[in-house]
């Protein structure tokens, strides 16, 4: 398999008048062709700040310090903002977090979407551009004839679905998807995931699944990631994260998060509030609400390594974690 | 607004505890957290500080000098110096500035200096009497039809229709040209029609979204009268929108009384709109060349220039308070 | 765009440098004429803006001479025999014949003759026109004009007055043969006077019997004026002697006539009648300031304004070497005015202390800095023949310590007295007087003297305070009260005579009647002319003889002495002649004379001024 | 839908009109000293012309009947009769003055709302730059400067200290003394001339959103039939014989075009700044450049498109005040409009005059308004009547 997308030690810092907060501090994951990964944290944790480093959509305030992003082989960290645009959409394309004010409301639905295939394929004509639109609304479920309406004319579904059909449009290679199906009512958050599911599997597309709810990624997504205060703290397949999780937070994790079908848990909280990432502190960031922390804990963070085949943590304690979920259990 | 929000719902929880210092407490706090946002804007501060230069020179220099420097020029050297009498008939005037005259003399022989000074605590006061009635009726006219909606609502607001229709100096030239106008009816006047007007609609539809807000549900539920809610809940929300009304109303007052000064259209002694009629219609300003007298048209010219300016700059400091979407970051 | 536009402009130059190579004048208006339509011109439209472009067109039967304001024919052969008293059906009146001068043409060759005189008399009685039409014709003098043969025509009055002459004689004469259908079809409307006043169709093409006629109005922008080739008295010479004889002679008429004496002696000024130029454009400018600029520019060559120009335009002219400027009096005064209805302004000792106290040279010459002409009659010595080198105000002449101790006196032998006495010592003040006491024993109240705010006027506000300040160093509890005009019109002649004194000005008028309005019992009425309530039997008499004459001479000889009783009395205290300032082009053109009462816009002797403006090529 | 919701309007619109005139009627009626006495104190005017003047003003009548008489009339058109310019009526005072205030607050209007458009539209897209800094800045000082000063020097440098521009005058008598054309003839010919420029412009706009997508043959189509149209009634001017006339009053409208849109670029331009500051960041402008869309077609097509609406709302609504007139610009320039026509009616106490030039304006403001409505839902999808 092919790596589609690289990051290696990526740190993303927004300059505040407060200080410098470190969005995304030494990310570091590979994505390869077809396959689909999760990125779950509390809000705040970086994972917006990854997708926006990626699709290089950075605030004024924000900026990558170091770190590669290597897309389809090429670092993209020091393209200008026409090479970016080359790549933007017809290579990674988004389904943003707020599909409800995602579409221009003064534009028709079908026009926003024609445009983005006209701006990367000049050659395609108007008619042809929307045929293709057409099919796409079939694909994602819509009826064709509602491309000629406005965005404050379709429910929220429809226009999830819209912003899905939209981000297939240039048939990009990798799409990330930041909280797809937030606001909507959770059957149609169900259906339209599988929907997203069997589109990319059709397409052999690559996902970036971006979510606060490690349940909703985990049925769509064949590896996750943990993101804990702009950092990953674990990552490994779906399947070796529900069974085993290593770090204390993402068994935090899977306890606070009922599954869509899950058997029923006792839900256990994690004590305290995620740290304020302005001005980050040097030791490991999930210490203060980490039951297992030790003076180590304190002192230094905890390196990014391997425990066993493709499950990384960051933990100076993974050991002691499975007895707690037996206990629990 | 939203730091507004919380401190509201806190001070209702916080209120049966113990009522009134905890209250100024926390209106001192929203205060210094508004402060805060508002001293990081330049052009906010800058206002400021002419404002308070334009307020100490008008409050406390001026009786100052009057009673000392100028006194000798009095026509009645028992009685401190008053510029709208003040000839001093040694000279050819208008003289230019001198060491006697700091700014020069006007064509009648009175200090252009004095004159300034005299002038400023009244425009203060216009502006802020204007700006004051403006902001209390457009405040409780606002927030009453908001909350009341209705008969109430649509009376008023088809009412400021109507006002907002009167062109507004085109209005105040012919009511100031055909009865008696002076300073107090000016600013009663202005206050008046802007108050009916444009800031009831603004005010209203900031008061609409206060009232969706849930603690005014729970205010209700709680038994709390209407007019408590009102004074207690909602006029303090729409507090910060207010002030920066007024801080916009004392430049138009400003403005509007130096226009209608320049026509000679008011019935006052001494302003700076009057100074540059006096010169004007003496002769001075147009000519060969406008700066044979520029002591009698720039320094009254900037003073107003600069202190509407300067309320306007407080109110665009104040905008980035109340809508934090102008903040930078 | 860039190309067109320079081409424009170069067409711009170009025509324009035709025009001047043609001996064009360019006049400053500070306003748009309303109105072209005579009727309603010396109706209610009667604006200075108005006369200056358009009554050149109209004549007169007699009209005044230049400089010296003596009543001489215009369109009338010769004066008007003296009045004789006649009973037609009753009724007494006054009859006198006036001869007509034969020859003279309106622009379209028409001649003048006795029906255009007839028409001009009938048409404005008839219809009751308002404004200058009704004190032309007074409803209780004017009774009717008659033609006996072409050239001449008898005026019947119901008694002699000089206002006969002032106004009735020297009312504007207007062409029958174009007036005359619409005066017609005014007769079938249900208001025939505002239908006249209101018709303007055609008024371009109204015959003109004058120098100019108005041949183009572009509203708002300006009117051109274009001279008459065939003018009756081009050419015409007024010869002024020093004996006070003034002759004329006209080529085109073959006459030459002389009045007031024999044409011998010294000749004072030699006038020859214009027009000089072939047109003057008269350009509207909105305020003064834009006209000065065009005056600085050259686009004008003379800004016509009936107030002259302020103090700060004269300054930044004066740097331009090729503005003549020129200083006259006006013809008007301004003045403080006692409310004799009340105490103790009823008090003629009052009054002349205040008037002591008045130093108007001081006011006028170092205080208000030469702004102004101080005056102290109710005729201008400009005004020379009704002027009366005799009268003497008082307190002429002293310092103004003596003026103090004058004031102080006068008071005192009136039975005035003090809480604390004015001291004066040593030529020095060294104790201003308070709390007046009347003669009755009580003390006087504050008196308040309304007075225009510097807004309106500086010179009068900056006379109130100083007034003030005088009054009150003796101990006269006055307080100047400035305020808007309007205020002040409001409550002397609105609010019957509600005020203690107040400043304001008049206008007046070379034939000095207003020494009678201003003054006489039969003004003393709410809204009447008489604010301050004056009342004095012999002066009524004097004042009426005067206005009853017809003979100028006599008329001015009761002129005087009722002058004298209101000298002596004050209920007015008159301050100033306001100055009257004007520039014009000295490079560009040039007038027949500058010094003149009223200054060069004056026009009281037919606006002249258009005759004689040559333009220096 | 919409006709019917216009009609509604219009409706709503001639009855706000008939509380403004009633204001308006009140107001004046209610100076002190009133009409009445006004008329009878004037010392110009005899008894006999008193009376007359008071049966034709209708003021024998009780004050209702009064303004029952004048509110027929102002839907007539018929605003009673000046008194300054005895017995001209009002309606032809103000035929003859409102061109030129039409057409050079029109011209002064639409200059100041496109480069405060354009300037508010890249200082919110330059957010944080020095020239956003000082732009803003400059924008707030020449928006609250004390226009006459503005003037002052704008007439001293232009007019006396480089001379280049005329000045005031709208016209230049040496040119026109040697034709018989009315000035107002040529105005009204410049508006027209403008309206037909603009309807080609808008015609063609509405043709090239139906003849294309593509947005360069779009902005061709536009482009080329603005400039076609100008050419065409520049040629056309040029060829007639009115053209200098024509140019010259161009010309002379020059200096206080200049200053009117010194002093209200800034407005337009802060308002747009501020919106387009809220519209950056929405979420369709991040998709938008997701979409990988070009930097200028975000900025154009995106933001400025959307955070124009309530920037247009003041556009429409200061047309509809551009009745009323600079009153200082037109004093100060000496444009002798409707904006020196209320001042000078109001300092010659001539209500009839004033009142007409207020309710003039207040007819101007309705219809801006109207205008608003309907200019909304063009742009706006989101509202439908």
């Amino acid at each position: 398999m092919k790596p589609i997308l690289e990051l290696r030690n990526l740190k993303m810092y927004y300059d505040t008048q407060a200080g410098q907060v470190k969005a995304a501090d030494d990310v570091s994951f590979v994505l390869n062709e077809g396959e689909s990964i999760g990125l779950v944290g509390e809000s705040g944790c970086g994972k917006t700040s990854v997708s926006m480093s990626i699709m290089k959509l950075l605030p004024e305030n924000g900026r990558i310090i170091s770190g590669n992003i290597f897309f389809d082989g090429k670092d993209i960290v020091n393209f200008s903002d026409e090479e970016m645009n080359k790549i933007r959409w017809a290579g990674i394309a988004m389904i943003f977090q707020a599909a409800m004010n995602s579409l221009n409301p003064v534009y028709r639905v079908g026009d926003q979407i024609v445009e983005a295939i006209t701006a990367h394929e000049p050659n395609v004509t108007f008619e042809e551009a929307r045929q293709r639109v057409a099919n796409l609304y079939k694909l994602v479920g819509l009826d064709p004839e509602r491309m000629d309406n406005y965005p404050h004319e379709y429910s929220g579904g429809m226009k999830q679905r819209a912003i899905i059909a939209m981000s297939l449009a240039c048939n990009p290679k990798l799409i990330i998807a930041d909280e797809p199906t937030t606001a909507l009512d959770v059957i149609v958050q169900d259906t339209i995931l599988r929907e997203l599911e069997k589109v990319q599997k059709k397409l052999n597309m690559s996902m970036i699944y971006i979510s606060h709810d490690i349940a909703v990624i985990a049925e769509v997504a064949s590896r996750i990631a943990i993101m804990y205060a702009g950092k990953i703290v674990e990552m490994s397949d779906s399947v070796v994260i529900f069974k085993r999780p290593a770090h204390p937070y993402a068994i935090g994790l899977m306890s606070s998060f009922p599954s869509i079908r899950g058997e029923k848990k006792e839900l256990v909280t994690i004590p305290g509030e995620p740290p304020n990432l302005l001005n980050a502190p040097d030791h490991c960031r999930f210490a203060p609400r980490c039951p297992f922390a030790t003076d180590e804990c304190w002192k230094q963070t905890p390196s990014y390594s391997e425990i066993e085949s493709n499950h990384f943590v960051a933990c100076f304690h993974p050991q002691n974690l499975k007895k707690l979920v037996n206990m629990n259990a | 607004m939203a730091d507004n929000t919380n401190m509201t719902v806190k001070s209702v929880e916080v209120k049966l505890e113990s009522p009134f210092s905890i209250k100024v407490r926390l209106l001192w706090r929203a205060f210094k957290e508004n402060w805060n946002i508002f001293s990081k804007s330049k052009i906010g501060m800058i206002g400021l500080y002419i404002v308070i230069i334009f307020a100490v020179a008008g409050f406390i220099v001026y009786p100052i000098l009057a009673d000392t420097v100028w006194k000798t020029t009095s026509l009645n050297a028992m009685v401190s110096y008053n510029p709208v009498t003040g000839y001093d008939f040694l000279q050819n005037n208008p003289a230019p500035p001198s060491w006697a005259h700091l700014l020069g003399t006007d064509p009648l022989g009175r200090d252009v200096l004095a004159q300034l000074l005299y002038s400023t605590p009244r425009e203060f006061m216009l502006g802020i009497v204007a700006a004051l009635i403006t902001v209390v009726i457009g405040t409780l006219i606002g927030t009453v039809a908001a909350y009341f909606g209705g008969a109430i609502d649509t009376f008023f607001m088809r009412l400021a229709d109507i006002v907002l229709l009167f062109p507004f100096i085109p209005f105040l030239i012919v009511i100031s040209g055909m009865m008696q106008v002076d300073l107090l009816t000016l600013a009663l006047i202005i206050g008046l029609l802007s108050g009916f007007g444009g800031i009831t609609i603004v005010l209203r539809s900031q008061g609409l979204i206060i009232k969706s807000r849930p603690f005014i549900e729970s205010a209700k539920v709680s038994g709390a009268s209407d007019a408590y809610i009102i004074v207690n809940h909602i006029i303090p929300n729409v507090m910060p929108l207010s002030f920066l009304y007024m801080m916009f109303n004392v430049t138009g007052a400003i403005f509007s009384e130096a226009v209608l000064s320049f026509f000679g259209l008011l019935n006052i002694k001494m302003s700076w709109g009057l100074m540059i009629y006096t010169a004007d219609t003496a002769g001075y300003i147009i000519g060969s060349n406008i700066w044979n007298y520029w002591w009698l048209w720039l320094p009254s010219g900037a003073s107003i220039t600069l202190l509407c300016g300067a309320f306007y700059f407080i109110g665009r400091g104040l905008d980035e308070v109340v809508n934090p979407r102008l903040r930078k970051r | 765009m860039k190309r067109f536009l320079v081409l424009v402009l170069m067409g711009i130059v170009v025509v324009g440098m035709l025009a001047f190579a043609g001996g064009n004048a360019n006049y400053a208006l500070l306003s748009d004429v309303t109105s072209l339509n005579i009727w309603s011109m010396l109706g209610p439209n009667a604006t200075a803006w108005n006369f200056y472009p358009t009554l050149t067109k109209y004549g007169g039967l007699y009209s005044m001479s230049d400089l010296t304001y003596q009543v001489v024919p215009a369109l009338a052969d010769g004066f008007w025999t003296p009045l004789e008293k006649v009973t037609e059906g009753g009724t007494t009146m006054y009859v006198t014949t006036v001869k007509l001068l034969k020859g003279v043409t309106w622009s379209d060759g028409t001649p003048f003759t006795a029906d255009d005189v007839v028409f001009s008399y009938e048409v404005p009685f008839k219809l009751q026109m308002p404004g200058n039409w009704m004190s032309n014709l007074p409803p209780d003098l004017f009774i009717k004009v008659v033609k006996v043969d072409d050239y001449t025509v008898k005026f019947y009055t119901t008694h002699p007055s000089g206002n006969f002459i002032y106004s009735i004689l020297m009312s504007a004469i207007v062409q029958k043969k174009f007036w005359e259908p619409v005066y017609e079809e005014a007769l079938k409307q249900k208001d025939p006077a505002q239908y006249m006043m209101s018709y303007d169709k055609d008024l371009l093409s109204e015959p003109s019997i004058g120098a100019f006629t108005v041949s183009q109005w572009q509203k708002g922008a300006y009117l051109l004026d274009k001279a008459i080739s065939n003018y009756t008295f081009k050419g015409q010479q007024e010869i002024e002697y020093a004996n006070g004889a003034v002759q004329y002679i006209v080529p085109s008429l073959n006459q030459n006539v002389t009045y007031y004496g024999t044409p011998e002696g010294t000749v004072n000024h030699k006038f020859v009648t214009g027009p000089y130029v072939d047109s003057i454009v008269y350009r509207i400018y909105q305020n003064q300031t834009a006209a000065v600029s065009a005056l600085l520019k050259g686009e004008v060559d003379y800004i016509l304004n009936p107030n002259g120009l302020q103090k700060g335009f004269v300054q930044q002219l004066q740097t331009n070497p090729n503005v003549k400027i020129t200083e006259n009096p006006s013809l008007g005064f301004q003045y403080i005015s006692f409310n004799l209805r009340r105490y103790p302004m009823n008090n003629k000792a009052f009054r002349v202390a205040i008037a002591y106290l008045i130093d108007r040279d001081l006011l006028a010459n170092k205080i208000l800095g030469g702004n102004t002409n101080p005056l102290s009659s109710l005729v201008p010595p400009g005004n020379a023949f009704w002027y009366d080198p005799n009268l003497k105000a008082y307190g002429e002449g002293m310092t103004t310590i003596e003026r103090y101790q004058a004031a102080i006196k006068t008071l005192k032998d009136a039975g005035f007295s003090w809480l604390i006495e004015p001291k004066i010592e040593k030529g020095q003040l060294v104790q201003r007087g308070q709390g007046l006491i009347g003669p009755d024993g009580k003390l006087v109240k504050q008196i308040t003297m309304m007075a225009p705010s510097a807004g309106y006027d500086p010179i009068r506000s900056t006379t109130a305070l100083w007034v003030e300040k005088w009054a009150n160093d003796v101990g006269i509890p006055l307080y100047a009260d400035l305020t808007s005009f309007n205020n002040i019109v409001d409550a002397v002649f609105n609010q019957n005579f509600n005020f203690d004194m107040y400043i304001l000005g008049w206008g007046i008028s070379i034939y000095p009647s207003y020494i009678y309005d201003f003054f006489s019992a039969e003004q003393n009425v709410p809204g009447g002319f008489n604010s301050p309530g004056y009342d004095n039997p012999e002066f009524e008499k004097a004042a009426k003889a005067f206005l009853d004459s017809t003979d100028m001479n006599v008329a001015r000889q009761y002129a005087f002495k009722a002058e004298e009783y209101l000298n002596a009395d004050v209920p007015y205290i008159v301050l100033f002649a306001p100055t009257v300032i004007e520039a014009y082009r000295g490079d560009k053109i040039s007038f027949a004379y500058t010094k003149c009462l009223d200054g060069i816009q004056s026009g009281y002797s037919g606006y002249g001024e258009t005759s004689y403006v040559k333009v220096i090529q | 839908m919409m006709l019917k919701y216009i009609g509604n309007r219009i409706l709503q619109i001639a009855i706000l009109l008939v509380i403004y005139v009633a204001i308006v009627f009140f107001l004046l009626h209610a100076m002190p000293g009133g009409i009445k006495t006004l008329l009878i104190s004037n010392p110009k005017l005899t008894p006999q012309a008193q009376e007359a003047i008071i049966r034709a003003f209708g003021l024998n009548q009780p004050l209702w009947l009064q303004f029952v008489d004048y509110m027929k009339n102002v839907f007539t058109l018929n605003l009673g009769i000046s008194f300054s310019y005895y017995p001209t009526p009002v309606w032809n005072i103000i035929a003859e003055r409102l061109p030129r205030t039409v057409l050079l607050f029109t011209v002064a209007t639409l200059i100041a709302f496109f480069v405060g458009f354009a300037s508010g539209k890249s200082l919110a897209w330059n957010r944080g730059k020095t020239t956003e800094y000082v732009s803003t800045v400059v924008g707030i000082i020449t928006y609250t400067i004390f226009t006459p000063l503005l003037i002052f020097v704008v007439i001293w440098f232009f007019g006396s200290f480089l001379g280049i521009f005329p000045l005031n005058q709208f016209l230049n008598p040496d040119l026109w003394i040697h034709t018989r054309l009315n000035a107002q003839i040529i105005f009204l010919y410049i508006l027209m001339t403008m309206v037909i420029i603009g309807a080609v412009m808008l015609a063609s706009y509405t043709i090239a959103l139906r003849f294309s997508h593509k947005v360069i043959t779009r902005r061709m189509i536009f482009y080329l039939s603005s400039i076609i149209s100008v050419i065409f009634s520049i040629f056309f001017w040029w060829v007639s014989p009115v053209g200098i006339y024509a140019a010259d009053i161009l010309w002379h409208m020059v200096l206080p075009v200049m200053t009117v849109t010194i002093i209200s670029y800034a407005g337009t331009m802060l308002v747009m700044r501020d919106s387009m500051l809220e519209t950056i960041k929405e979420d369709f402008i991040t998709t938008a450049r997701a979409k990988g869309l070009p930097d200028k077609v975000v900025r154009d097509k995106h933001a400025a498109r959307t955070a124009m609406l309530p920037v247009v709302t003041n556009f429409v609504l200061s047309l509809g005040f551009v009745v009323s007139g600079g009153v200082i610009t037109e004093t100060l320039f000496s444009w002798p409009g409707m904006g020196m026509t209320l001042l000078d009616s109001t300092l010659a106490k001539d209500y009839p005059l004033a009142a007409g030039a207020l309710i003039f304006t207040g007819i101007f403001v309705l219809i801006a308004h109207l205008v608003v409505d309907i200019v909304y839902a063009f742009l706006d999808p989101r509202i439908r009547y």
